[in-house]
């Protein structure tokens, strides 16, 4: 059974017809639970919002269902790698390449950027006494220019096929002459919209941590965590172009057949530079935000100070800048002579001394401190062995003639799932412990919360840690089957039950939230961690202004130093006065919709959706010129627990 | 508590797979530039274990020690934000040992280049990567093969890679490290196989659908041996064929030349769009999927892309009749290079 | 406990949001530096890939293109000046030299679209070889800003005409003059780069 | 003596104007383009180009310093990108 959809042929094979069942069901349940608890009015609240914590919740929420679909790839690839030659359901060759491709583009733009762009949102303006990021409205739209892409790539298995290339979507592959199918479209254009997004994303948070902090709060006096984001978002701002270029030229030498990155007219090399000049960066982008959530984490629950504040900001800021001069290292096997390798080489290993201070300051900061294992701080705790293991591959795959055999192989699966994992995931969750009540004004089950970190931690090094033993037997990276001589049955079987593992762990987690929903005890007040930073001086959740008044703040840990020494308040820096609020609109939504609808015109090639998805952007932006005047003026009134400014 | 978990895990592992390190392919090298790839895997192994060591020992002490527990309270605030003299040691320790492990690096990475640019009477091998199988053409010998790569001992062997259609990329993990194929560019390597036997290789650049089975194998033989082989390759498979072994090679003839090449039948030619069948009877596994077999065969001729997703050859299920198909997997199975014992 | 909230449209902005503006276009040039940075890149790689008969010798009209560059540079000058203008609260001046900016810009345009309409004409599409493609993409893309730009000059003067000049549409004009100016730096190499360099041909 | 803003912009706009005009003549008389031509024209290109971002770009409000950091970053990366994409050919 078959039908045409715009040109594409699509045929109603099982696992075709599962998605648009799964795509039905779940979109009849979310009606009927909306209707059902009246959550419509709350749900267009969301849509309309401008305001940080509430973009950094949809980031989150989004995040977390892509995190539910990219995990159901990584658990169908398993599956199918469990036993030599095994066939499960349809997933060998193409549909195999279809679910390693989406598992990885999903895993790193849909679901680790936003995740951690998510608790960037929630944290970082109460981290420096902001009342809002510096362009409310920009930040609505990265969210929904995010989400379009998100969709774009999630849809295309139902709609003609996800892309088969890879998330590095190396060319010539990924060209209409080796993958006619609309698959790599969808990539080309998905990304290409959401990078849009996150680069807008990048520039609110450099304007924001820059122009936007409380009096007193001198960069040196900034959480770990706002200076990670500061460091980030200038990746992101200098690394998304190259990829912006790099989508552009597949896109046109894809739909609009013209031959740049084809092997014998144009050249092929020019996409893998682009790709890493930007895919590099990316990998800090990911990283380094964890490593500033664990920072902040670890300080509160050792109840010390960080060991070495200046060295960690400037580890991370080299870090940031040597992430852009090491991309060469993911084309050792290409041939670009030893000079170029040796050079990278160096520059790569040079990557492992900041983060080795880093390290063996976390490592300081725990000791002499008195250390509670609440859940955030176990991710965090699990963090720094496991993180090791993946940083010391590292430096192993730098030395390029041991690389030529490493390379491409599941030992470099085994190392990049040891960092993204054991670091980035480790670090969203602490952070997503750690912040919600703040966000919420309840906590997350902390007996639950260390089944989720158990399960999840030892199902990681179950799944993981084989692969670099395969990749030294001779196992290449995304193939979708092996033989049986091979000799790594045991190996990949157990990997498939630390997968499955992990998978479990998730559960526990939902079933936490559920759990703590309902039952947790609400009004938990502006500091149950007994933090060390101004987010927790105000009240959980926090009004929309986040700071009546803003605090005036003199040293970095300048609430756990109110606490010791000014009998727990902060110095007022203003007086209470109308505060300038922006207005919510629906139009960052529909600017999103638009995109996508002009997305899709392009992939499909028809006309009128592109017209239409050109207008309406257009048209949108237009309108808010003209309304981008528009201020709500909210008079503050203080609240018992805010504890800026003398007694009342 | 996670150190405990990673040794269970390590000797759950073991136990599972009942084999030990030294038998893993890149840590069992046969060949000089394998061997000095696995020195420096072995010098960073090295180094990087004192790393690792180091700060697990660190952080299982601190954490134990550290724990708030009744008799541990203790006043944090005063103590030192940083210390300058550890955090120097901290830096400079990481860049000796960095500097131990980049020197041999960089050399090693020139010397591996010079090897490969040198051609001080080494046996050059063109190697032309197609979706999905692997092309072996010996310029200087004119022969062209697929799927067994066959070498002398002790004789520097150059791999110049290129593709016809997607990135692909050479790697035999015992005979040394991998290397593009790249359409349009040329990939160069080179060995020194010290030990005769057969080693597994495979496509290590994602190439399309059929990239898990895009294998090969590589014969290391002795020197005479090796020319035995040569001089096989260059005659024609067989003399005297049976009745419907003949009438299978006239099928082959009709049908199959086209594309595939078979020694003996036609000139071998490089570039041929399928690969040759020249030692058919002698590969393990058809297309490096199925063992070779009778019945395995005929699941080919059927459909081959259910056997192997991807795969360029079209089904002949309904073109032959089934006695057809007898004759020509009779053809196909006699063809062997019988070394040296030919006419 | 409720906190009370007024809705106002208000056409003046605050010093901090101007700043904020100002800012954050800095960051955007950073990015848009990058971006052109690698569509140079392609360009120069992709240079020599090209099918017989046309380099970029051979198809570029120089006459047209230092037109076209005094143009340019020209809307940078009266943009410059209309933002001088705005500064000193001088209404017409801003409102003159920003009208003649549009002009410039639009005039600009218009001779790349004639340039490119002539290339086509003549069989060199995008399509043609690897070469055309990357010269249309870099030309192209900054002929798009230059196509947004105007576009974003029509609001411009909408707004100028509707509020005079205060603080709000001096941060937009602020805003819009940063990027003009990049826009202008871009074309200067462009015109180097592709066209004067591409024209003549270099002796190795 | 600090040359008006208003000053600077009119003297920034003639040099353009004839730097540009330079390159052009330049160019259209001796044609094939030897090395010290090549480098006379990128002179010229990054003269216009500092005088757009020094007189013309010259915000005097907010942060002063991150214009230059920035433009400085973009460039490093900029030109990384295109040396490699270079020695690609």
């Amino acid at each position: 059974m078959s039908f045409y959809f715009f040109g594409e042929k699509i045929r109603l094979v099982s696992d075709i017809i599962a998605g648009y069942l799964s795509i039905f069901l779940m979109g009849i349940a979310a009606v009927v639970f909306l209707t059902y608890y009246k959550k419509w009015g709350a749900l267009w609240r969301y849509v309309k919002t401008t305001h940080h914590s509430k973009v950094g919740i949809l980031y989150l929420s989004a995040g977390f269902a892509f995190f539910l679909r990219a995990g159901l790839d990584a658990l169908i690839i398993r599956a199918q790698l469990a036993l030599p030659q095994n066939e499960f359901w349809v997933f060998q060759g193409d549909k195999y390449n279809q679910m390693m491709t989406t598992h990885g583009t999903t895993m790193i733009f849909f679901v680790a950027m936003p995740l951690i762009i998510g608790l960037m949102n929630v944290a970082v303006p109460l981290q420096i006494g902001a009342r809002d990021l510096a362009f409310p409205f920009l930040n609505a739209l990265s969210f929904w220019l995010f989400l379009a892409g998100g969709a774009l790539i999630n849809i295309s298995f139902v709609l003609g096929g996800s892309p088969t290339a890879g998330w590095t979507s190396y060319v010539p592959l990924a060209l209409d002459e080796f993958t006619p199918a609309t698959g790599n479209d969808y990539y080309s254009l998905g990304l290409q919209v959401s990078g849009i997004g996150t680069l807008l994303t990048a520039i609110n948070f450099l304007v924001t941590i820059i122009n936007k902090r409380t009096p007193g709060m001198k960069l040196m006096r900034m959480p770990l965590f706002t200076w990670a984001t500061l460091v980030t978002s200038i990746l992101i701002l200098f690394a998304f172009p190259a990829l912006t270029v790099a989508l552009l030229l597949l896109m046109f030498d894809r739909l609009y057949g013209t031959g740049m990155l084809a092997a014998d007219a144009g050249n092929s090399l020019i996409w893998q530079h682009l790709f890493w000049i930007f895919g590099h960066p990316e990998v800090y982008i990911l990283i380094l935000p964890a490593f500033g959530i664990f920072s902040d984490v670890i300080t509160t629950f050792a109840k010390k100070r960080l060991f070495g504040y200046s060295s960690m900001v400037i580890a991370l800021v080299l870090i940031g800048f040597l992430g852009f001069m090491v991309w060469i290292h993911h084309m050792f096997t290409v041939g670009l002579g030893p000079t170029s390798n040796a050079i990278f080489a160096i520059s790569t290993m040079s990557i492992a001394v900041p983060t080795g201070i880093k390290i063996f300051n976390w490592l300081f900061t725990i000791r002499g401190g008195v250390i509670t294992f609440n859940t955030p701080m176990l991710f965090s705790l699990g963090f720094i062995p496991s993180f090791v293991i993946g940083g010391v591959t590292g430096v192993m795959l730098a030395t390029v003639p041991a690389d030529y055999q490493y390379h491409d192989s599941y030992f470099v699966v085994g190392h990049f799932h040891y960092v993204i994992v054991g670091g980035t995931i480790l670090g969203i969750f602490a952070g997503v412990y750690y912040w919600w009540p703040k966000l919420f004004g309840f906590m997350l089950n902390d007996v639950l919360g260390k089944w989720h970190f158990w399960t999840f931690l030892i199902g990681f090094h179950i799944t993981f840690f084989p692969m670099h033993i395969m990749g030294l037997k001779g196992m290449p990276r995304r193939v979708f089957t092996y033989l049986p001589e091979d000799g790594l049955t045991g190996l990949n079987l157990a990997s498939t039950v630390g997968a499955f593992m992990m998978g479990g762990s998730m559960m526990i987690f939902l079933w936490n939230i559920y759990q703590s929903y309902r039952h947790s005890p609400r009004e938990v007040g502006n500091d149950p961690w007994d933090g060390r930073t101004i987010e927790w001086t105000i009240p959980s959740p926090p009004p929309e202004y986040n700071f009546a008044r803003l605090p005036k703040v003199y040293s970095s840990d300048a609430w756990w130093q109110a606490k010791k020494y000014q009998n727990g308040r902060l110095e007022a820096a203003e007086e209470l006065s109308p505060i300038r609020m922006p207005l919510d609109t629906a139009k960052p939504m529909l600017i999103g919709m638009f995109m996508l609808i002009g997305s899709f015109g392009i992939i499909v090639e028809v006309w009128y959706f592109q017209l239409v998805g050109l207008l309406g952007v257009i048209g949108l932006m237009v309108l808010h010129s003209f309304q981008d005047s528009g201020r709500k003026m909210v008079t503050p009134k203080t609240h018992p627990d805010e504890k800026i400014g003398g007694e009342e | 508590m996670e150190k405990m978990n990673k040794f269970g895990v390590i000797l759950f592992l073991l136990l599972l797979t009942g084999c030990s390190p030294a038998k893993w392919d890149v840590l069992n090298p046969k060949s000089s530039t394998a061997e000095s790839q696995l020195s420096l895997i072995q010098l960073s192994i090295a180094l990087m274990s004192i790393v690792l060591i180091t700060v697990t020992v660190l952080f299982t002490v601190f954490v134990v020690k550290y724990r708030k527990r009744p008799g541990w309270e203790t006043e944090t605030e005063n103590q030192k934000p940083g210390d300058k003299r550890l955090e120097i040691t901290w830096t400079l320790i990481p860049i000796l040992i960095l500097t131990i492990l980049a020197v041999p690096t960089v050399l090693d990475t020139y010397k591996l280049d010079r090897e490969t640019k040198a051609s001080d009477g080494a046996l050059v091998v063109k190697v032309t990567a197609h979706q999905f199988w692997w092309e072996f053409d010996y310029p200087e010998k004119g022969i062209t093969t697929s799927e067994t790569l066959h070498v002398p001992v002790d004789k520097k062997v150059i791999i110049e890679l290129t593709s016809e259609d997607t990135i692909h990329s050479f790697w035999v993990p015992q005979l040394g490290g991998k290397q593009d194929a790249t359409p349009g560019r040329k990939g160069k390597l080179s060995f020194v196989p010290n030990e005769t036997g057969v080693y597994r290789g495979s496509c290590a650049e994602l190439c399309g659908p059929g990239h898990a089975y895009m294998r090969f194998h590589v014969k290391v033989e002795t020197e005479s041996e090796f020319k035995a082989w040569v001089d096989g390759m260059k005659q024609p498979n067989k003399t005297s064929l049976t009745d419907s072994e003949t009438k299978g090679e006239e099928i082959f003839k009709g049908q199959c030349l086209s594309c595939h090449g078979s020694q003996g039948l036609e000139p071998k030619v490089s570039g041929s769009p399928a690969p040759h069948l020249g030692d058919f009877a002698s590969q393990k596994r058809i297309a490096n999927v199925l063992p070779n077999n009778r019945d395995n065969l005929k699941k080919w001729l059927d459909d081959p892309r259910k056997v192997k997703p991807g795969a360029k050859m079209p089904s002949f299920k309904t073109d032959f009749t089934e006695e057809e198909k007898e004759d020509l997997i009779d053809y196909l199975m006699s063809l062997n290079v019988k070394e040296g014992e030919k006419r | 406990m409720m906190a009370e909230e007024k809705i106002v449209f208000s056409k003046e902005f605050t010093e901090e949001e101007t700043a904020d503006r100002v800012l954050g276009l800095w960051f955007f040039i950073g990015a848009e530096i990058v971006l052109f940075g690698c569509l140079f890149g392609v360009y120069l790689t992709l240079n020599n890939h090209t099918v017989p008969g046309e380099s970029p010798g051979e198809l570029f009209e120089l006459k047209q293109t230092i037109l076209a560059t005094f143009l340019l540079l020209s809307s940078s000058f009266t943009c410059a000046q209309s933002f001088l203008g705005a500064k000193k609260n001088h209404y017409k001046k801003s409102f003159f030299f920003l009208i003649s900016t549009f002009v410039l810009g639009a005039a600009f345009l218009g001779l790349e679209a004639h340039e490119f309409f002539k290339y086509v004409r003549e069989g060199h599409t995008f399509t043609s070889s690897p070469f055309m493609s990357s010269f249309y993409i870099l030309v192209g893309t900054h002929g798009t800003h230059v196509l947004a730009g105007c576009t974003w000059m029509v609001l411009l003067l909408i707004h100028l005409k509707r509020e005079r000049i205060t603080s709000y549409t001096k941060a937009k004009l602020e805003a819009f003059s940063l990027y003009w100016h990049f826009v202008d730096v871009v074309w200067i190499f462009i015109f180097t780069v592709v066209y004067l360099i591409g024209k003549a041909g270099i002796i190795y | 003596m600090k040359l008006s803003l208003n000053v600077r912009q009119w003297i920034g706009f003639f040099l353009m104007l004839t730097f540009s005009g330079i390159a052009f003549y330049l160019v259209m008389s001796i044609g094939t383009i030897p090395l010290w031509l090549l480098i006379m024209l990128l002179i010229l290109a990054v003269i216009q180009a500092t005088i757009q971002l020094v007189w013309f770009m010259d915000i005097q409000q907010g942060r002063r310093g991150y214009k230059w950091v920035t433009i400085s970053s973009g460039l490093l990366i900029a030109g990384l990108a295109i040396l490699y994409l270079m020695l690609l050919e």
